[in-house]
């Protein structure tokens, strides 16, 4: 148990600590009645869950949750939120009974089942142990791509990606129905007045520099995908925030004129129709669906210059490259898009919005 | 599709065919009877035709379609089954006969949806003569019950539609919760539900087992009246006289006792049933009924209400003779089907006829009538002494049989409740038409009638057609039982 | 048993493909009815997009009839490292339930969104309405368990929204909708949590592989909860007793196509997953799983037949009393699974295809009037028969077999239910069967008499036939009922060898 | 002692996902319980995470395995060495639960989006976010006349 120990002094006490905080949070978000806050440590929240998942080595997760978690939805929150009691109802101790036995009792069913499992950290564990490992013998000879999590996300696993896209369109199309396109939206939305005085210079100048790097990085965060941390998902967040922190500099009508909300929806779609649409490219050219190893037929993959890729002696999987390449873009495209569209559908139902109309 | 299978085919196809056709035309009264008659009578020469082959020995089977593995819907005809199918279809004929003067005569609203259901409801019957099997049965008894609910509720008020709920709640409740699971488990432990001689469950079962069962069918078999599954029949009494008479003698208990008497000859067999302890307790129940339903009926000034309960103790007789453990009763209930339906719808058409031009309900408001209508209240007497059963007419032989059948197994209480309900009938039946012939009460003058002309004629006719066959049958009961002797073969 | 030869007009290459262009069609329908012009593009999108399904559906239950069970590895990998397709009888049979009540809905809803939804949301009604067939397609078609939870949620997230959009005619869908999406996540979660536990004790996520897994580990605590929390988290999915709170008003307040199709095929799947995990994951002989099957499932499923019904039999209102009826009618299906014999899980499956379809049936014709008059209580009801008789035809067929009256489906259905119970020797469970068609009785019977046997009170709006292109779809529903109640030897087989396939399955 | 530290993080994780549970059910008002949603589908995440952490690893991210040594080496792999020190050497954690849980967040994120939206269109038509209110509010609607305002 040796190697457990020195482990233990190093990084179980980060974790242990970091979750510890995790404890603290949920429970202040348990008691306080100020929605505001609550949403606000929500924020923390994820920022701390996702140091610890840094800690525990998935840098990928840790990404995607910092931007989500600390990113959309909050934002989604506070745009929900806007001008409603920013108090939540006193709730009487009687009412927290029921659902006080519902946690604990599940709880315990989870604990008592949880200390059956091989001990944390365990290499031999059958979760390390089968499956998992044979991805990290076999992913990069198969994919090509460093990043073992995105070969198994764009690749072995795929189709799930695809279903993830997938549920993130339909949210688009759940918030564009509940919300409507934004069209109720005005000149300049009381949810920008709040954030900026309505001609602030500074602020636009800053604006008009950072949103280009903004999204100069998505296309990085998107790019880099295969070889270190992040992928479409992140790149797509991040675009969509520049898009909207326009809308807060310049108001949404503003950015409503640069992207339209149709075309927002347009490129939701045609980002799930590119990633299902490479499947079948794939079943045409002979394949299975998303067998990227059949995206070329053998006389364009012969077309592709060995050097392409730089490093012009690595045997390379054109297929394999060019599909996580594509349905990247895919999820790219949709991901950007439908959080634009669902913060169109907020931010025009804002009840500021609405005052103007 | 050999002609057998062609004639249930007929058999069954006539009266939708009649059903949609009497929709399509509901506009034009005359065309629409005119078919109905015309139906009755296609149906009549085909009963006789499937009865002469039965007679012969080569009876019509047609298996329709086979729902599930195992499950079919199956046809078979046999003596009961002929004789039921040529007695409804027979009672149907007369029975719109009487309707068109009923109908006509009171200017009844519906007339339409009426003539459409009661089409409905003879397929239903049509079919229920038919089956080959339990299920095939259960699925055109719940036709019958679906097609007849309309009927009931014709008059449409409140005091209608609380019948209905009263009518399909007892009805299909039973059927539903005891029949069902019954026959399903006929199915479950002989494998099949088919009738055949000698009982399906014959030596496949233990005999408390089986007790189980019977109880299920017999108490699920609400139709048959049998108390305390008994109380929807007065309830539907709010119906008009036609569908009393359907009711009563043509179709609805009708089926509900052949079912009985079906299970008892083909599923169960009179072995097994002798064998059953439970067919000894529900013997006692039917006998009670039978004198319990008379002592009610004694007091019943209402005419069909009295008529209801009557019929209520006929069907208990049926009941027992289905359960005696000699196999001669279910020739002797065979029998009694027939001569009580004859003789019942004679009196419900009476009623009816009486009502149409007198508007008396009440048995207080009749006397003296009969010197107005003599026809009428002749042919009541004869029917009330047929369902007595007093010479010369056919009821007499049914009852005699039927006692015969008792004292042969030694069922001292049935036997003694048949002679005690006939004594009773005597005094609640035959009375009502004799007051009427009296002359009328010097301080109470009969109302006057509505329809001063009498009861129309197409209302009288009828009447006299089935008096005359109470008395017809008298002589050719032989006939009808040797006819039924088939049904107690497998016997020892 | 059956025979699908005249499918195989079907190209080779398409067969090979079927699994997964099942459910990549209705997928790409989506996007497409997303992105189409106008409503009118939007409903023959959508339509298209479930007959290729329909027909995907009967290609791969050719391609099962000739093989048995067809497997199709997604991206070239083999599982465990990729997620696979694995179909047997009841995944072909569901999605052939699923599909065919797709196109009728399809075709349904070219008429009930020009009538309940604003024009220019349709193109994504149209695309929520086959995101969420695509789903439903995929939860029963894949091997995986984490697939399986990923296809739950792309055929949850979208109805959501859609069952909110009932808001337009009755606000009472925006708490229904939202008290629906808790749940259901709350379900998706806890099955993740499920599988996550699986996971940890066998280190794979495809079902076959952890099944063969399983064989030495049944014991462990920790696949002790991977059983409970899937199980509770799929019972919420399917409305499980006491796990239905939600169904009730999301199915009364929605509009009316999600009504139609969430009724006849959500809660199916998810049941379907149920049965799935249940018989072909765990072991059913085995401690926990007998156990669950003989003193959860069976109790849970009579009760939810008995209680259910008689909060039917006591509501006013008409698409509530179909709700309620349908949680009891779960409870049948339950019932039969849990009776563990062949016969009573080929029943079970029976009824499911007979609920799903004569629910879909009451659902659209209610609709197909309720259009018109914006009616709710039996009252708002009354006379509707007589104003529009064909349309309320078709629901007193559709009715009749949930009643279970002969010559419909539902009577055989209940027939081959009441048998399985009586040669399995459970005699509470027959009880409990005539018990509620008592109570069915009693509430079909309430609606019929006032659709039928009432006259609408003086001034109130009166019913009017439903359009063809409601008619059409509904009498198909109707005209099936009756098909299957005369001979059922097609969905009887179906059931027979998907039980076959539950019960065959496990290593 | 150390059986109880192996499984704290287990523990910790659990007691997470169950204030998430607590806050759902416990809170009247809706933006309360979606947040306690969130929380609960994120700890969710963090239980797969912590399944997937081995000891003394690191991020499943290859070390050149794209150039020529690492094909070589992952070409010819034996098993013992892997379990002894993982590929080139380098102890990996498993990137399946990371994979799975990437899709669970995303899956989290559409969930709130969809269940505020429908918030927000609650509160305009009910003027609150209590479902208490709500439910009285309902109450007084009579139930026969279906359209609401």
């Amino acid at each position: 148990m040796s190697g457990a120990i020195s482990f233990l002094d190093a990084n179980l006490a980060i974790d242990l600590a970091l979750l510890a905080m995790l404890v603290v949070l949920a429970a202040a978000i348990a008691m306080t009645r100020k929605l505001l806050a609550a949403i606000l440590l929500m924020g923390v929240y994820s920022l701390v869950s996702a140091v610890w998942l840094v800690v525990m080595d998935a840098p990928d997760v840790a990404f995607t949750e910092a931007v989500v978690g600390a990113g959309v939805s909050t934002i989604v929150l506070l745009g929900a939120i806007l001008l409603t009691r920013a108090e939540a109802e006193k709730t009487g101790w009687g009412r927290l009974i029921a659902p006080a036995l519902i946690a604990v009792a599940t709880g315990a069913l989870l604990v008592y089942a949880a200390l059956d499992l091989p001990s944390f950290g365990d290499p031999t564990s059958p979760a390390n142990a089968y499956v998992g490992r044979t991805y990290l013998e076999v992913a990069s000879r198969d994919t090509g791509a460093a990043n073992v999590v995105t070969a198994v996300l764009a690749s072995y696993r795929g189709f799930d990606t695809l279903g993830e896209t997938t549920v993130i369109f339909a949210a688009g199309v759940g918030v564009a129905l509940a919300l409507g396109f934004g069209e109720r939206a005005a000149p300049a939305s009381r949810l920008m007045a709040g954030a900026t005085g309505d001609h602030n210079v500074v602020l636009r100048v800053a604006a008009k520099l950072l949103i280009p790097i903004i999204a100069l990085f998505a296309f990085y965060v998107q790019f880099h995908g295969d070889l270190g941390p992040g992928g479409g998902f992140q790149a797509g967040v991040i675009l969509a925030v520049a898009v909207i922190l326009h809308a807060l500099v310049f108001g949404l009508r503003e950015t409503m004129t640069a992207v339209k909300p149709s075309f927002a929806r347009g490129v939701a779609a045609l980002g799930v129709l590119l990633y299902s649409g490479i499947g079948v490219v794939c079943i045409v050219n002979g394949g299975g669906f998303l067998d990227y190893g059949h995206l070329f037929t053998a006389e364009i993959e012969a077309q592709i210059p060995p050097g392409l890729l730089g490093d012009p002696g690595a045997t390379h999987h054109w297929g394999q490259h060019f599909g996580i390449f594509f349905i990247e873009l895919g999820v790219l495209f949709t991901v950007a898009a439908t959080m634009v569209t669902i913060f169109y559908g907020f931010a025009g139902r804002s009840p500021g919005g609405e005052a103007k109309l | 599709m050999n002609s057998g299978e062609l004639l249930i085919l007929m058999a069954l196809a006539i009266p939708l065919f009649v059903a949609a056709a009497v929709y399509a035309v509901g506009r034009m009264p005359d065309v629409r009877e005119t078919l109905t008659m015309v139906a009755c009578i296609a149906l009549i020469v085909i009963a006789i035709s499937m009865a002469m082959r039965v007679g012969q020995g080569d009876p019509p089977v047609w298996i329709a379609a086979r729902p599930l593995e195992g499950v079919e819907l199956a046809f078979r005809l046999e003596p009961l089954g002929a004789l039921f199918a040529l007695m409804a279809s027979a009672l149907w004929g007369v029975n719109s006969l009487f309707s068109i003067g009923y109908m006509r005569g009171r200017r009844e609203a519906n007339q339409t949806r009426f003539y459409v259901c009661f089409a409905l409801a003879m397929f239903g019957a049509m079919g229920v003569a038919m089956a080959g099997n339990l299920f095939t049965l259960f699925v055109f008894y719940e036709v019958l019950t679906f097609s007849t609910y309309p009927l009931v509720t014709h008059k449409g008020d409140e005091a209608a539609r609380r019948a209905g709920r009263i009518y399909l709640a007892i009805l299909v409740g039973c059927s539903v919760t005891l029949l069902l699971p019954g026959i399903i488990g006929v199915h479950v432990i002989a494998g099949s539900t088919d009738f055949i001689p000698g009982g399906q469950l014959a030596g496949k079962i233990a005999p408390g087992l089986a007790g189980v069962l019977l109880a299920l069918l017999v108490f699920g078999t609400a139709k048959a009246a049998l108390m305390p599954v008994h109380s929807w029949l007065p309830a539907a009494m709010v119906a008009p006289a036609p569908v009393s008479a359907l009711l009563h003698a043509v179709a609805v208990v009708k089926a509900g006792v052949f079912t009985l008497l079906k299970v008892s000859a083909y599923i169960f067999g009179p072995v097994l049933i002798s064998e059953m302890a439970v067919a000894q307790y529900l013997l006692w129940i039917a006998a009670a009924t039978i004198v319990i339903a008379s002592l009610v009926a004694m007091r019943k000034d209402d005419l069909k209400a009295r008529l209801a309960w009557s019929t209520i103790g006929q069907l208990a007789y049926i009941t027992s003779a289905a359960l005696l453990p000699a196999s001669a009763g279910l020739v002797a209930g065979g029998l009694h089907l027939l001569t009580h339906a004859v003789g019942k719808i004679t009196l419900f058409m009476c009623v009816g006829a009486i009502y149409v031009a007198s508007g008396a309900t009440k048995v207080s408001e009749m006397r003296g009538l009969g010197r107005r209508m003599p026809i009428v209240f002749g042919c009541f007497l004869v029917a009330a002494l047929s369902v007595t059963g007093l010479p010369p007419f056919a009821g007499m032989w049914s009852k005699f049989l039927l006692l015969t059948a008792s004292f042969g197994s030694d069922e001292w209480i049935t036997a003694a409740a048949m002679i005690v309900s006939s004594l009773l009938s005597l005094f609640y039946l035959a009375p009502v038409a004799i007051r009427g012939l009296l002359p009328p009460a010097k301080d109470a003058p009969p109302a006057e009638f509505i329809r001063p002309g009498g009861a129309p004629g197409l209302a009288v006719a009828p009447v006299v057609i089935t008096a005359l066959a109470c008395l017809v049958l008298f002589f050719l009961a032989d006939e009808v039982t040797a006819f039924l002797i088939p049904v107690a073969g497998g016997a020892p | 048993m059956i025979s699908f030869e005249t499918l195989y007009a079907a190209p080779l290459e398409l067969i090979k493909h079927a699994p997964v262009l099942l459910v990549a069609g209705p997928l790409m329908g989506a996007c497409a009815a997303a992105l189409a012009p106008n409503s009118r593009w939007a409903w023959m999108i959508s339509v298209a997009a479930s007959i290729f399904a329909a027909w995907m559906a009967l290609c791969v239950a050719g391609e099962v009839a000739r093989k048995g069970v067809v497997d199709y590895a997604i991206g070239g990998f083999a599982p465990p490292l990729g997620i696979a397709f694995r179909i047997d009888w009841l995944s072909a049979m569901m999605g052939l339930l699923i599909s065919f009540i797709s196109v009728l809905a399809a075709l349904y809803s070219g008429h009930a969104l020009r009538a309940e939804v604003r024009e220019e949301k349709h193109g994504l009604f149209q695309a929520g309405f086959l995101l969420c067939q695509a789903g439903l397609l995929g939860v029963v078609s894949t091997g995986d368990a984490f697939n399986a939870f990923v296809f739950l949620e792309v055929a949850s997230i979208g109805t959501y929204a859609l069952v909110a959009l009932g808001a337009d005619r009755d606000r009472r869908a925006l708490p229904a909708a939202f008290n629906y999406l808790i749940m259901g996540t709350i379900g998706a979660t806890f099955f993740v949590i499920g599988v996550g536990f699986l996971y940890a004790a066998t280190g794979t996520l495809n079902m076959a592989d952890i099944a063969t897994r399983l064989v030495t580990l049944s014991d462990s605590r920790a696949v002790l909860a991977g059983f409970a929390f899937i199980v509770v988290g799929l019972g919420l999915k399917a409305a499980m007793f006491p796990l239905h709170g939600w169904l009730p008003n999301a199915y009364a307040y929605a509009p009316s196509l999600i009504a139609v199709f969430l009724s006849a095929t959500a809660t199916k799947a998810a049941i379907y997953l149920l049965a799935r995990f249940l018989f072909t994951v765990f072991d059913p002989g085995s401690g926990f799983a007998h156990l669950f099957l003989v003193w959860v499932l069976a109790p849970l499923g009579a009760i939810a037949a008995i209680v259910c019904s008689l909060q039917a039999v006591f509501e006013p209102e008409l698409r509530r009393m179909l709700a309620f009826s349908s949680v009891a009618q779960v409870g049948y299906i339950l019932l039969g699974l849990s009776i563990a014999s062949l016969g009573g899980m080929s029943a079970g499956l029976m009824h499911l295809t007979a609920h799903s379809l004569m629910k879909a049936a009451l659902f659209m014709a209610l609709g197909g009037v309720a259009i018109l008059l914006r009616a709710r209580t039996l009252a708002d009801f009354a006379g509707a028969g007589r104003d529009a008789p064909w349309t309320m035809a078709a629901f007193a067929i559709a009715a009749a077999s949930l009643m279970g009256l002969p010559l419909t489906f539902g009577f055989l259905t209940k027939f081959r239910l009441i048998e399985a119970a009586l040669s399995a020797n459970q005699i509470w469970i027959v009880a409990v069967i005539a018990a509620s068609s008592l109570l069915a009785l009693i509430y079909v019977g309430r609606m019929l008499e006032a659709l039928f046997f009432r006259t609408p009170a003086p001034g109130a709006a009166r019913a009017a036939e439903a359009p063809l292109g409601v008619l059409v779809p509904l009498w198909i529903l109707a005209g099936v009922s009756v098909w299957f109640g005369v001979d059922a030897s097609l969905p009887e087989g179906l059931a027979n060898s998907g039980a076959l396939a539950l019960l065959g399955a496990r290593p | 002692m150390s059986f109880l530290l192996d499984h704290l993080n287990y523990v910790a994780v659990v007691v997470l996902m169950m204030g998430g549970l607590f806050i759902v059910f416990s809170s009247g008002n809706l933006i309360k319980r979606m947040v306690g949603l969130a929380i609960f589908q994120t700890s969710t995440g963090l239980f797969y995470i912590s399944l997937a952490k081995v000891s003394g690893g690191t991020a499943p991210i290859m070390i050149n395995a794209a150039s020529k040594e690492g094909q070589a080496l992952a070409a010819e792999l034996d098993l013992a060495y892997v379990a002894a020190h993982g590929l080139d050497g380098v102890v990996y954690s498993n990137p399946l639960p990371h994979v799975l849980i990437l899709t669970a967040i995303v899956v989290g994120v559409s969930t709130l989006a969809v269940g505020l939206a429908i918030a927000v269109r609650l509160r305009e038509a009910y003027g609150t976010l209590e479902a208490d209110e709500i439910a009285a509010l309902d109450r007084e609607t009579p139930k026969s006349t279906g359209a609401g305002p």
